[in-house]
């Protein structure tokens, strides 16, 4: 069976400088942080990034000054707080920042994974965003009326299918196949990419995957590398296999908010790592890890009380 | 039950809580919206849908999460789908009665901005959209809860990020996105509606004790009050048991 | 909870004749084989049909003299033979039929199911069926060419949203969460319908859909009635539930191919029986459930050896 | 290995089967078309993504089935979909390599009719497209394996359900559908190909023991012959025993 399997180091140097990527990951969830890390160490330039629901690697990415374009439907790190590193490039215009509405992106990765050229809809009609990326003249959409119905405005958001893409999900076989509990909002962009990479917490056989077949939410036709890297979502979640880690994420949210403490964390944590086992020992090591286990019912940590009593 | 017996965010929860109808299909974001949409689910609309645009469908949690993201928010779950799931089939697709959202800021027309103010000639970006332009868009209803400050209920959002009544009138229409039944805003001092021509914010009923000067002082232009404005009722004593013992026992939103 | 339960006789009065209606089910497989027999029995009239591959039951709607109009993607009963009466119908022009290909229909479900008015696509360009749908007015959709890439042609597909439809499967709870196990070629058109009806063959309790929900392939959103009707899809198979009944099918397939033959089955199976419990029992009842009882290993029956034994 | 130790059915699987290349794509219908993919995938490529447009990929049956609805072949599948998840978001998405169709009849230019023959001034339906249609517009490379009889190999279809190089040249570029690469039609006497710029039908390679005469009687148009026509390559002992062993014991195909 040919295995799909690569290392992370690899994997990164096949990003080049400028290159088109998507990232999938939901704020404080399923952020491949293990591979925007080696991303960042690589001291990658110029990306152009797509993102449904921006997510702390991503701000961590646009924080190191890797980041050329984003294009995104806005994003947070919920009540942590927020993507400071997004909003100040945004702000002071270092970035190209262009906003979309969450529907508005997905469809166009939905038009990506269908194989059709747009998706006409009445989306973003009326709102700041559309004005916006009028200015700027983006490419993405047009307005435009029903051939059908006479009159009738129509938004046609334009196929997206992005030279490369990552996810991060708990389980994949060598294949390719992938696995991923709960929500996959991240789906039609794991889709569309053109080259996607999927960072997983544990390969699993090919066995598992034809006993659980409706477990499979990627299967390997979309996937051109799978690299494993336990925990390589920390300290973001992954459900059914570990938590958020709270303490992490509030001293995150706390050095986000100027680039020079942001440049201490990256330092320390990213560029002084060299992988994700020692960003992981960095971060608490095994302490930290039997902390944010999750409760197999559950799919999230029991051991530490509600998000309240965590900061 | 007396005015004393209540906090005024009981009040608003109680308030939101009452315009839910059962077997609805509510998206709705985390915070006040969501503590109002369990109280209806645990009363009166115990057949209500509720869908977090992240792909989840009819959670039930038992612990406090910290935004959508958060798996707290999915436990118990009947259905996981995609953005395209949520946001495309089941509210692009017209399946949505309300949508109930949050904000920095909302207007005069009902349009809402999420994405960042106008501080001294810079502009400071906070969140930007995610679902809720798109909510706001396709949602045969929109509600709201605010905090009701002359800065944060204001002439004219800085940034519309979620499109209300746009300018008033016909021209939601008329840019041609789908029609808008109803938006209600529902802050601490009121709440309030848009049920006329002009399609322009007034208030529906105020909350008791709270005067039309106070609203007026704390409404960032000249706000009006609907011909028949009533005070709003007042929750009855199973829904504050339920807030207080079953929805959120560890008040972190009330 | 409010439950979506209804009996069969009940749900089969709201369809008035000459409604517009769509069927799940693919040839020998997953046929609302009981919903049809009650059409059939309450006599329906010119009924509009969207059918993406046909099944078991379409042909016998038609033979019954119930269709007025079928839109679909061509079909057969697999290797048992073809469906004659749909056949005969198209040849004699006793139906409008009309041809599209299996994705062209999917692709007008999927744009009901995700409220777009039309999909551009490239299928159907030099076909007999595009020409002939042309010549017939079809309003289904339109040749037109892409506003984003000069001259590129598209054929547009104009959004079905079907006011009733009906599919079979394995389990729901009575709130009208759909569990269905294999592949779900019939998912978007069940998205897409006004009212959907879903024939299933156990009601299961809303604690095992929480259990499983990744098993929910069709969430209580959609769903209008749910209908449980024990071995509703017979003589066609559900997967992991029980299989076809070859022999059933064998039978079915001779008589289909004369009008006669087929009147003289229609008035023996299904005119002659009140319901579907005495239907089964014309075909075999008890001895016949067991034989076609799926095996839970493979998913279907194991009892009876290879396809080619059986007929 | 000489031609008395291998039927022609086994024949026309080990050449198909050889034309398929390790880690492909491939939307399989049933019969010799599953059968050469089954055996390419036992043999030279053990990679091959098997799809049925029902919404099955990678089954790894034991059991014979009746056609892509028989459960029997969803065994040990990887994936389950709808036909939106397999002709759309795999096929439409330009994702897959090869589609291998059957048919009732082939035309000189490649077009496939599976829907109904003209009999005495009527048209006798029979399947219709299915997926066939879609498949042979989006695929890469599109193989059918036929019987060769001069009223299935025809100068033009009675009817094109799946298109192939239409009317020849680039007049299927022209109709605004998508390139195809490459179309091969194995048959019981040879395969042929449109590699020519005519895109007419042409033998490259005519089986063993086979004459041109044959080939030609058995044709309902005048066809050509490629400039350097092959012999085609014998089945090895291990293609034989695979067929006879493992993919098809029971001789329901081959």
């Amino acid at each position: 069976m040919k295995s799909k399997i690569m290392n992370l180091t690899d994997a990164v140097r096949e990003i080049p400088d400028g290159a088109e990527i998507a990232f999938g990951g939901f704020a404080i969830t399923r952020s491949p942080i293990a591979f925007f890390n080696e991303l960042i160490r690589q001291g990658k330039k110029d990306l152009i990034v797509y993102q449904d629901v921006v997510c702390m690697g991503t701000d961590m990415l646009v924080g190191s000054g890797a980041v050329k374009r984003l294009s995104y439907g806005g994003g947070s790190l919920d009540r942590f707080g927020r993507v400071e590193r997004i909003n100040d490039a945004y702000e002071k215009g270092t970035i190209d920042a262009r906003e979309f509405s969450g529907l508005s992106i997905a469809y166009r990765f939905l038009a990506g994974s269908l194989g059709i050229p747009f998706i006409p809809t009445k989306i973003l009609l009326g709102t700041a965003m559309i004005e916006n990326l009028q200015k700027k003249n983006d490419d993405s959409l047009m307005i435009s009326s029903s051939p059908f119905d006479d009159g009738e405005k129509l938004v046609l958001l334009k196929s997206l299918q992005p030279d490369y893409a990552v996810i991060h999900a708990p389980y994949a076989d060598e294949k390719g196949n992938v696995m991923i509990d709960g929500p996959v909002w991240d789906l039609e962009m794991g889709k569309a990419a053109k080259k996607l990479y999927v960072t997983v917490d544990q390969i699993v056989s090919n066995e598992f995957v034809k006993s659980h077949p409706e477990k499979v939410t990627i299967p390997n036709i979309y996937v051109h590398g799978i690299i494993e890297v336990p925990y390589g979502a920390y300290p973001t979640a992954v459900y059914k296999m570990y938590d958020y880690d709270g303490d992490m994420l509030t001293k995150y949210a706390k050095c986000n908010k100027k680039q020079e403490e942001f440049d201490e964390f990256l330092k320390y944590y990213v560029l002084g790592t060299k992988d994700h086992d020692e960003f992981l020992e960095k971060c608490g090591g095994v302490k930290m890890l039997s902390k944010i286990k999750a409760d197999p019912v559950y799919g999230y940590s029991k051991n530490w009380g509600d998000a309240d009593e965590q900061h | 039950m007396n005015s004393t017996d209540f906090t005024t965010n009981e009040l608003m929860a109680v308030t939101a809580s009452r315009m839910l109808e059962d077997g609805q299909n509510i998206v709705v974001g985390l915070g006040l919206p969501q503590v109002a949409t369990l109280l209806a689910k645990n009363s009166h609309a115990p057949n209500l849908n509720i869908i977090y645009e992240i792909g989840v469908v009819n959670p039930e949690s038992v612990d406090t999460g910290v935004g959508i993201a958060d798996p707290r928010l999915w436990y118990r779950s009947e259905y996981f789908t995609s953005f395209v799931g949520s946001l495309g089939s089941v509210l692009h697709r017209g399946l949505v009665d309300v949508g109930f959202l949050g904000g920095l800021q909302i207007d005069k027309f009902g349009n809402i901005n999420s994405t960042g103010i106008y501080e001294k000639d810079r502009f400071r970006h906070i969140n930007g959209s995610g679902g809720a332009a798109d909510i706001a868009s396709y949602s045969k209803k929109v509600f709201a809860i605010a905090k009701h400050q002359n800065r944060k209920i204001v002439e004219l959002v800085d940034f519309i990020t979620t499109v209300g009544y746009l300018k008033g009138g016909t021209s939601r229409e008329d840019t041609g996105l789908p029609k808008c039944k109803d938006i209600r805003i529902i802050t601490n001092l009121c709440v309030m509606n848009f049920n006329n021509e002009a399609r322009e914010m007034q208030v529906e009923s105020i909350h008791p004790g709270v005067t039309r000067e106070q609203i007026k002082e704390n409404t960032g232009f000249d706000i009006k009050f609907d011909m028949d404005v009533k005070i709003t009722d007042l929750p009855d004593e199973k829904e504050i048991y339920l807030l207080r013992n079953v929805i959120d026992p560890k008040k972190i939103y009330i």
